[in-house]
């Protein structure tokens, strides 16, 4: 029987973030609904204070109240998940104020959002899965549609609604049938003795079923048509949130159920290997001729996502570290890309249109900057981190064997290098288009000079991390 | 003895499946709202079979979570339905296509 | 063949064709009625297969809160019907989705009866209400904690996009989008 | 192992020059100033490097764990063969900072970062001796290089840039899993990544094909040879001045660096194998690239036409793998470094007298400018590989040493000589002699003391290559006696 | 003996090195001043070591340039009798050539350049000369090639004129690749590039790289020395100042083709085939040219085919094994043909640059006699009348290749006798037409420009010499010491001896052969004769076009070389390179580009659209698994 994990240490951050949430509330109602800039500071200190809980909080290799992994694998997510939190807060409250719809639910809506993907990382048993997932996607519903005058923001919401409560409905009755198949509620669990009681075939369908779930979550190939209608709708900071939180959260999931040394996987082997396919070939072919930037990123997003899922494949014999240190590399990079973004935006309209970006590495240096370097690390050029991130993840993939994998992947990549370098040519190799906006919002400049700091330190000195994942990869199953 | 657990499955499988045919046919907001609540109700119908057989109550457990779930998220999406209604003055799913390409 | 199992095919029948029906409907009150009733047929299912509390929720929640939601926005937006079910082109817009739907059906259908696992007819159980309460709140405490925040999120969700919902009244039709 | 990181102070000094001059931004002057300091003292440093690097007694090597979980170490060192590259960079890193200064007038501060930055690559790539910090410079050189010709290039320098860079890249990604290959190829417990380790036990021969193939599309990419190459005159013409000294006189070095350190000696049994198709396309260049020179009326297209030729030759010298070819090899690259860094330097002289870059806009320059005149002939001499310059030197013991095993590929490599005299005369023709053309602005100036002072030594330290290269033939003795043995299917 | 060596060699080099960096500062009389005295100190250097080391032969190392890896290639000196006379004579022309410049560059102003060329030309040619290692030599090899360029080319502002030198240079080039093949031979089959270390193993050759080698540095004294088939270059190379046509275009860089294969013929003797293609090639050029001198109008051309064809003879000598008498015709050559071509400078300048012979008539005779006279010995010489040094020379050449026996070497001697004919007629039908009775055709003005008197005076040496070089090595029947073939006799190769035909009767047949040849020039061209009939034959007859065109040499070579050469270099960059390859890179980037233009029209917008992806996808991965499983 495992371990389990003895006093209340390991609640602990999920604690502080919804006492947050509440206490945004009660200070909202305090406040009687004046605008007041109260709401940001509280937020960032429970999304901070959550993380340095995980932090701090010693990892006992145990399940905490038979649900939730208290190791260090849930750990490193926790961690990471409120770094994106605090970025995506800063980002959204100077962008907020200034546009003029910060409110608290705003706040609010994020630190329950975190919740979720904290439950969902650490989630041992699919009802903490299931529960973390929808707490997620609940709250980002919400935030997608918060900026009223935004025109596409309502439209990005209500299609982000649809598409996710379909697939929230296709991965509960997936989970209903693994279920039925082993009479098992633990992830690992169920999927691993899948064919001891007779019924693979329900367990293969529910598994499907789970696939496309979770696979429409961090819009792998066939189902990534969403991904860019919603990143180019949604508030630049809140696509930075919904990106990086959101797709590092589901693929934590994704990678406890890998790890579970399942037949399922071995018989998916064909079907997992096509998807990976085609999300490493269905991203560069949507982003290449793509005017707008948002849109390209998003597609780029996907491409990532392919070459996690492409590591996930080898997960169960290189090991998880390659897509932990990516995942954390891929959350910096994307919070750092739409950051920037954000930053560059004028007031009325987020900059979107690659005419935009016309000249501005020369009038908007660090801005422009940051966003420059962080193209630079989507491309995975060194000495940035995205070079690092994608040598361990084709590394996992070569020493696993799916070589014809990693060559689509490197084409992929080549393609990719394309469309990141037209952004950096139209930013610095041509006359601006228009004046930009003066913009000081010392909230998101923070972000980004950490994004930048965590691009390069990973490039360079990917050691310590590297160690840290070596510690978490023996995690309790 | 009642039926085998198969007949449960494959009756919560055809449920499951019309709930999707109609999310995926209609273009009313409304219908594809209920469409999604028949896929929810197709579950748990799936989980209180499989209870049933492995003599276990996660199963009808996850079925008070579904439904749990299935509330909060009908509120948002009602809450939302009538945002965009408000906004665009139609429930039809395909009025809002302006982010393309 | 026995009782139970008639029982259970029966309910089984009425809650096909009571879903069927409410989800081809062109208005939309007849459509909300018509899954009321599929709602109880699943209801009596659940009390058949041994789980009273869920069968007893299934009423209060699904039939009753859920459904009579949808009632309420359904008059609040005094929409009469559907108007997206016109015959011309309703071919092309049922056909894929139905015939996907088929395909997935019948590879489903050889996947759940190939194995030989589910073949054998489930015993008569009944897990009384006081029995599922303590082994909810024994073992998934944590899981009721999470759904009241879930809860209490689309509370909070609901509450933001309906209140603003009037200032944003003004600049209705301004996001008009593309054709009707 | 002296206790001073030499070796790491010459990678990353031009990088702290570079953060310097984006501070300094401010003021063009001292903008200037602090470029031209930093690469004075990187070639001052190079320059007391060469004499520890070249006696056998001390050993110039420097390394430190990087990342131990992947066995990835942090190893420098410098041998004969790198102490001269490294020289050679910092030498041409000088005249191309004093190249700069009339012609580049917008943002100054972020030009000289950039200039000195693809100087840190090129030092970290010679002097690296882990794989994958070779590949972490090799990568790193393309974005600065980018930026130089995409912001300060001519009139098509985005497209030339962005080809320029996904030439490279396309290379330079396949080589990544060549990399990662040749780490997985080694047996499970004692995988590293350096180089000592990797040559000693290369991997199975099927598996060396695929490795070479991709190192070596990676190293063609960037030599360039013949097929992969129509991305060099698009960037080159774009390129500004100082741009294209740096690209023919350090990148292309990089590329054939690599082939002779990393690709032969890591993969013998492919290598052997590959010996053919590389003196096919060796020939193909030198002929194809004469060819197109000949017709070019770009004079910058022109000489990079002949770079592609003369780089040419280089394959052919390592393809032959033998004592007198490959050393013939290493001196043709450090000399076609300082030719065609010269004519660069005098074409965008000449093009910013005359306002463009096209043969017919120039003629009469002897007339009108005998000095520069004279250093013209001078460099085109060198670039014809009259003897007694320093082309010869290396383009005689290249093809002495390839007739010693291969005759038929010598003399037609020898025959090839006649058809780079025609386009080097072309291009003086075309430039020094005849009456001036009509759209010659009057004012046209001899050389001044700045560009005095930049051509004056390039032609001493051809001379000198020209008529007393053996120091640095010695130099190449070591390096080359070390790289022989490792294929002993080419070396008897 | 070493410092006379590097002497001889630094001081051509530093007045070039001198006149280069500061040449435009300092005056004209001191730039002048100090090239003549370079080169005048050069040939009292020259003459000391050459009386210092006579006889003996000499290894002196002066700079070890390079070596790698078992090739070396060093900067020695292989100094012996051969070496030692080539090199007094080089200086003693130049010499002269330099003051008779200061005369004829008087009146243009790049005067440094002039002076700067010149002298480093003297610098490679004595490299030519004292080279031991064939890369040294090669040194020298192609920089008497670049030299003549840039001197050819002196005049840029004529773009005909640079042109001209460009022609030189490749042609030439073209020929350097046989020797850059023939080192690499050397090389590879001796393992040393040094002439003595050559010599001493030459044993160690087989008879097949012999004649390899042979036919390679036939092919190389070809391209230098202006012999059939690369002779094209030379007569446009006129277009350069006279005095330098004197020094590059008659005495010494046309001759290195010809003492290079002195230089090495212990291997051609190795293969009598090589031997044999050595005299072919003199022999059928000797004809060829002394048949298109009769037909040029420009005397500098007639001059210039003259030189082709003397040493075309060379080239014979050597062939028939006589080292001694090819050195001997060389030597002469070298004093008549630039005292000819200095001659003909002075004629051109008196009369306004004046190249058609057919306009000069008895003008410059009337008003400078020394000119003439000068130019007459000149002629003689050209023309082996008895007893000028031509004849000696000539005749000895004929004489060897009579007496090597063998069918083919008399066809040579029976062509080698016929082009005499041919050279004695064009030599003095220049006289005639030149210097007698009035011009055919009206000259452009009738004044004579006054010369300097030391620009003619300075050319007596080398009228003496022309007369009295055939003392240098009289045959015995002429009670002569034979005092050259006895100084050359320690030279490898140069200890033939040749008995078998009587050397009076031939001696008797040249003198023949003059007289002939004079009698026609006499009968067509002579004063004598009516100035109607004396005027240049019609020049659309095929035999006179033929005549003057060098039989159309030039025409076929652009033809058939030059013009498919640029049309291929066109082909290889509008549709190789630019059409085929770098298209092929751009189609990869354009057919990207539309399949994602494609791509994206899938992105429709419309969430209906999106949903069916949720079935599609999940039925897709059924069927797999399925197809699979099943």
């Amino acid at each position: 029987m495992t371990a389990v994990a003895e006093g209340w240490t390991p609640i602990l951050p999920y604690a502080i973030l919804a006492g947050g949430a509440l206490a945004v509330f009660l200070a909202a109602s305090l406040t009687k609904g004046r605008p007041s800039r109260v709401f940001a500071p509280i937020s960032l200190l429970c999304a901070l204070g959550a993380g340095l809980a995980a932090l701090c909080a010693a990892p006992q290799a145990g399940i905490f109240a038979g649900t939730l992994d208290a190791g260090p694998f849930a750990r490193f997510y926790q961690i990471l998940t409120c770094g994106l939190t605090a970025g995506a807060i800063l980002l959204l409250g100077g962008y907020s104020r200034r546009r003029g719809f910060e409110r608290d639910e705003l706040y609010a809506l994020t630190l329950l959002a975190a919740l979720g993907m904290c439950l969902l990382t650490a989630a041992v048993d699919w009802v903490i899965l299931f529960l973390g997932l929808e707490m997620l996607s609940i709250s980002l519903y919400v935030i997608i549609a918060a900026h009223k005058d935004a025109p596409q923001a309502a439209e990005a919401a209500l299609k982000y609604f649809v598409l996710g409560a379909v697939a929230s409905s296709f991965l509960l009755f997936g989970i209903a049938l693994v279920y039925a198949a082993t009479g098992e509620t633990g992830v690992a669990e169920s999927l691993r003795d899948a064919a001891q009681h007779g019924m693979e075939g329900i367990a293969l369908l529910g598994f499907s079923c789970i696939l496309v779930g979770l696979g429409f979550k961090i819009s792998l190939a066939p189902f990534h048509l969403w991904t860019p209608d919603v990143y180019q709708g949604a508030p630049a900071p809140v696509t930075a949130f919904l990106s990086t939180g959101s797709k590092v959260a589901v693929f934590a999931a994704l990678l406890r159920m890998a790890l579970s040394e399942s037949p399922l996987f071995a018989r998916m082997d064909p079907v997992l290997w096509t998807l990976a396919a085609l999300t490493m070939t269905a991203a560069p072919l949507g982003a290449m001729t793509q005017p707008s930037v948002k849109r390209m990123l998003a597609y780029s997003s996907a491409g990532h996502m392919g070459y996690l899922f492409m590591a996930l494949l080898a997960a169960p014999i290189a090991g998880p570290g390659p897509i932990m240190f990516y995942s954390a590399v891929y959350g910096i990079m994307d919070m750092g890309a739409f950051g920037a973004l954000s930053t560059l935006s004028p007031l009325d309209r987020d900059a979107d249109d690659i005419m935009d970006f016309r000249g501005m590495g020369f009038d908007r240096p660090y801005a422009a900057g940051a966003l420059a370097l962080c193209l630079l690390t989507l491309a995975g050029l060194p000495p940035t981190a995205g070079f690092t991130g994608k040598f361990f993840l084709f590394e996992s993939a070569l020493s696993a064997g799916y070589v014809w994998l990693a060559v689509i992947g490197v084409i992929s990549a080549i393609i990719s290098v394309y469309y990141y370098l037209r952004v950096l040519a139209a930013m610095y190799m041509r006359a601006p288009e228009w004046a930009p906006a003066r913009e000081s919002a010392p909230g998101s400049y923070a972000v980004l000079a950490l994004a930048c700091a965590g691009a390069l330190a990973l490039g360079l000195l990917p050691a310590p991390v590297l160690s840290v994942m070596a510690a978490s990869a023996p995690f309790t199953p | 003895m009642i039926v085998p657990l198969e007949h449960i499955l494959l009756l919560a499988f055809i449920l499951f499946l019309m709930g999707a045919v109609c999310a995926l046919a209609r273009r009313n907001l409304v219908m594809i709202l209920l469409g999604l609540e028949v896929m929810l109700n197709a579950a748990g119908i799936a989980f209180v079979g499989a209870s049933l057989r492995w003599m276990e109550m996660d199963g009808q457990a996850f079925v008070l979570f579904i439904m749990g779930v299935a509330a909060a998220e009908i509120a948002v999406g009602l809450a939302l339905l009538v945002y965009c209604w408000r906004r665009s003055g139609s429930l039809d799913v395909n009025v809002f296509s302006r982010l393309k390409g | 063949m026995t009782l139970y199992g008639a029982i259970f095919y029966l309910l089984a029948a009425i809650i096909l064709a009571a879903t069927a029906l409410a989800l081809t409907r062109r208005a939309l009150m007849h459509a909300v009625v018509y899954l009321v009733n599929a709602f109880f047929a699943t209801a009596m299912l659940f009390y058949l297969l041994g789980a009273p509390l869920p069968a007893a929720f299934e009423v209060i929640i699904y039939a009753g809160a859920i459904m009579v939601l949808f009632l309420f926005i359904i008059m609040l937006m005094g929409v009469k019907d559907g108007r997206d079910m016109d015959a011309k082109k309703a071919l092309a817009v049922w056909l894929p989705p139905v015939f996907l739907g088929a395909a997935t059906l019948a590879a489903g259908w050889v996947l759940i009866t190939a194995p030989a696992g589910a073949k054998e007819a489930l015993p008569m159980a009944r897990a009384t209400p006081a029995e599922l309460g303590r082994f909810v709140f024994d073992r998934y405490w944590l899981g009721v904690e999470a759904v009241s925040f879930l809860l209490f999120a689309g509370l909070a969700g609901a509450l933001f996009l309906g209140k603003s919902g009037d200032e944003a009244g003004k600049t209705a039709k301004d996001g008009q989008g593309g054709a009707a | 192992m002296n206790a001073f990181p030499l070796l790491s102070t010459l990678i990353f000094l031009p990088l702290l020059g570079a953060l310097a001059t984006v501070l300094l931004s401010r003021s063009p002057a001292l903008c200037r100033a602090a470029a031209l300091g930093t690469a004075l003292a990187e070639l001052l440093l190079a320059a007391c490097a060469i004499p520890l690097a070249a006696d056998p007694g001390t050993i110039l090597a420097e390394n430190a764990a990087w990342i131990p979980s992947f066995g990835i170490r942090y190893a420098l060192a410098m041998d004969g063969l790198s102490g001269l590259l490294v020289l050679m960079t910092a030498f041409l890193g000088v005249l191309a900072v004093l190249t700069s200064f009339k012609e580049i007038t917008k943002r100054p501060g972020a030009y000289y970062a950039f200039l000195l930055a693809v100087e840190t690559s090129a030092c970290g790539v010679f002097l690296a001796k882990d794989l994958f910090l070779f590949y972490l410079f090799w990568e790193v050189q393309l974005v600065p290089m980018f930026f130089l010709i995409g912001v300060w290039g001519h009139e098509d320098r985005r497209k030339a840039a962005l080809k320029f860079f996904l030439f490279s890249i396309a290379g330079g990604m396949l080589m990544l899993l060549a990399v990662i290959g040749a780490w997985l190829a080694q047996p499970e417990g004692a995988r590293t990544f350096s180089l000592a380790a990797l040559m000693a036990a290369p991997a199975a021969p099927h598996v060396q094909n695929w490795l070479f193939a991709a190192f070596f599309l990676a190293f063609a990419v960037k030599m360039p040879i013949v097929p992969v190459h129509t991305w060099l005159p698009d960037a080159h013409t774009q390129a500004p001045t100082a741009g294209s000294v740096i690209l023919a006189g350090v990148l292309l070095k990089t590329g054939a660096y690599g082939l002779i350190r990393l690709a032969f000696p890591l993969f013998p049994d492919a290598a052997a194998l590959s010996v053919p198709l590389l003196f096919v396309l060796g020939l193909a260049g030198l002929y194809h690239a004469s060819l197109c020179a000949l017709a070019q009326t770009d004079a910058k297209r022109l000489v990079a036409y002949s770079s592609v030729a003369h780089m040419a030759l280089i394959v052919i010298g390592v393809a032959a793998w033998n004592a007198v070819s490959l050393s013939g090899a290493m001196l043709q690259m450090i000399n076609h470094a300082l030719t065609t860094g010269g004519l660069f330097i005098m074409i965008g002289m000449l093009s910013r007298r005359s306002g463009s870059r096209e043969l017919a806009s120039f003629g009469g320059v002897w007339k009108r400018s005998p000095v520069l005149g004279a250093f013209f002939l001078f460099f085109c001499m060198a670039s014809a590989g009259l003897p007694g310059l320093n082309n010869f030197v290396s383009e005689l013991l290249t093809l002495v040493g390839t007739w010693t095993g291969h005759p038929g590929v010598a003399a037609a490599a020898f025959a090839g000589a006649v058809l780079t005299l025609t386009y080097v005369l072309k291009l003086a023709q075309g430039t020094l002699f005849g009456t001036p053309a009509a759209t010659q602005p009057e004012q046209w100036p001899d050389a001044e003391p700045l560009e005095l002072c930049v051509l004056s030594p390039l032609a001493a330290s051809i001379l000198y290559l020209g008529f007393a290269p053996q120091a640095v033939l010695d130099m190449l003795r070591g390096p080359v006696s070390d790289f022989l043995p490792r294929i002993p299917q080419l070396f008897q | 003996m070493q410092a006379n060596l590097s002497l001889l060699l630094a001081l051509p080099l530093f007045g070039a090195l001198v006149l280069a960096l500061l040449g435009r500062r300092l005056s004209r009389p001191m730039v002048e001043r100090l090239a003549c005295a370079a080169i005048i100190a050069a040939f009292i250097a020259a003459l000391t070591a050459l009386a210092g080391a006579w006889g003996e032969t000499r290894l002196v190392p002066l700079f070890p340039w390079f070596s790698a890896g078992g090739f070396s290639a060093s900067m020695d000196v292989l100094y012996d009798p051969l070496s030692g006379i080539m090199a007094v004579m080089v200086t003693f022309v130049s010499a002269i050539i330099h003051i008779h410049s200061v005369g004829y560059m008087r009146g243009d102003e790049s005067y440094a350049r002039y002076f700067c060329y010149l002298n480093l030309f003297v610098f490679f040619m004595l490299v030519i000369t004292l080279a031991d290692n064939l890369a040294f030599l090669f040194l020298g090899w192609e920089g008497v090639g670049f030299c003549s360029y840039a001197l050819i080319g002196f005049w840029f502002a004529d773009a005909e004129r640079t042109l001209a030198g460009r022609k030189a240079f490749v042609m030439t080039r073209i020929g350097d690749v046989g020797f850059l093949i023939a080192m690499a031979l050397f090389f590879a089959t001796l393992g040393t590039l040094s002439l003595s270390g050559i010599i001493a193993s030459v044993s160690a050759l087989s008879v097949g790289t012999a004649t390899a080698l042979g036919l390679l540095l036939l092919w190389a004294a070809v391209g230098k020395s202006a012999q059939l088939p690369l002779l094209v270059w030379l007569p446009d190379a006129m277009a350069g100042p006279t005095p330098v046509s004197a020094l590059i275009h008659a005495a010494t860089m046309v001759t290195a083709g010809v003492y290079l294969l002195m230089r090495l013929f212990p291997v051609l003797a190795l293969s009598q085939a090589a031997l044999a293609a050595v005299g072919a090639v003199g022999a059928v050029t000797a004809l060829f040219a002394s048949f298109s001198a009769l037909g040029q109008r420009d005397i500098k051309r007639i001059l210039a085919w003259s030189t082709i064809s003397q040493v075309g003879y060379m080239f014979l000598g050597i062939a028939a094994g006589d080292l001694c008498g090819g050195m001997f015709h060389l030597l002469a050559h070298a004093f008549f043909k630039s005292l000819l071509f200095m001659g003909a400078g002075c004629v051109i300048q008196a009369l306004h640059e004046e190249h058609d012979i057919f306009r000069m008539g008895s003008r410059v005779r009337t008003a400078m006699p020394p000119v003439f006279l000068l130019f007459f010995l000149g002629a003689l010489a050209l023309a082996a009348v008895p007893p000028a040094s031509g004849y000696f020379s000539k005749g000895r050449i004929l004489y060897a290749t009579l007496s090597h026996g063998g069918g083919l070497f008399t066809l040579y001697w029976a062509m080698g006798s016929l082009a005499a004919i041919l050279t004695a007629l064009y030599t003095f039908r220049l006289v005639f037409v030149a210097f007698f009775g009035d011009p055919a055709f009206p000259p452009k003005t009738w004044d004579i420009e006054p010369l300097p008197r030391f620009m003619i005076h300075v050319l007596w040496p080398l009228g003496a010499l022309a007369l009295l070089a055939g003392g240098l090595n009289l045959p015995g029947n002429f009670s002569g010491a034979e005092w050259l073939s006895h100084a050359l006799r320690t030279v490898p190769g140069a200890d033939a001896e040749f008995h078998g035909v009587s050397e009076l009767a031939v001696s008797l047949a040249d003198a023949g052969f003059c007289a002939v040849g004079l009698f026609l020039a006499w009968m067509l061209y002579g004063p004598r004769t009516a100035p109607g009939r004396r005027g240049p034959a019609d020049p659309e007859r095929f035999a006179h076009r033929m005549l003057r065109s060098g039989f159309g040499l030039d025409a076929l070579y652009r033809k058939t070389v030059l013009t498919p050469f640029l049309a291929l270099s066109g082909f290889m960059r509008r549709v190789v390179d630019e059409g085929a390859v770098d298209a092929a890179f751009m189609s990869q980037g354009v057919l990207w580009a539309r399949t994602s233009m494609a791509a994206r029209r899938l992105a429709t917008g419309r969430t209906s659209t999106y949903l069916l992806t949720f079935l599609l996808g999940l039925a897709a991965i059924c069927a797999v698994l399925l197809a699979k499983g099943a």
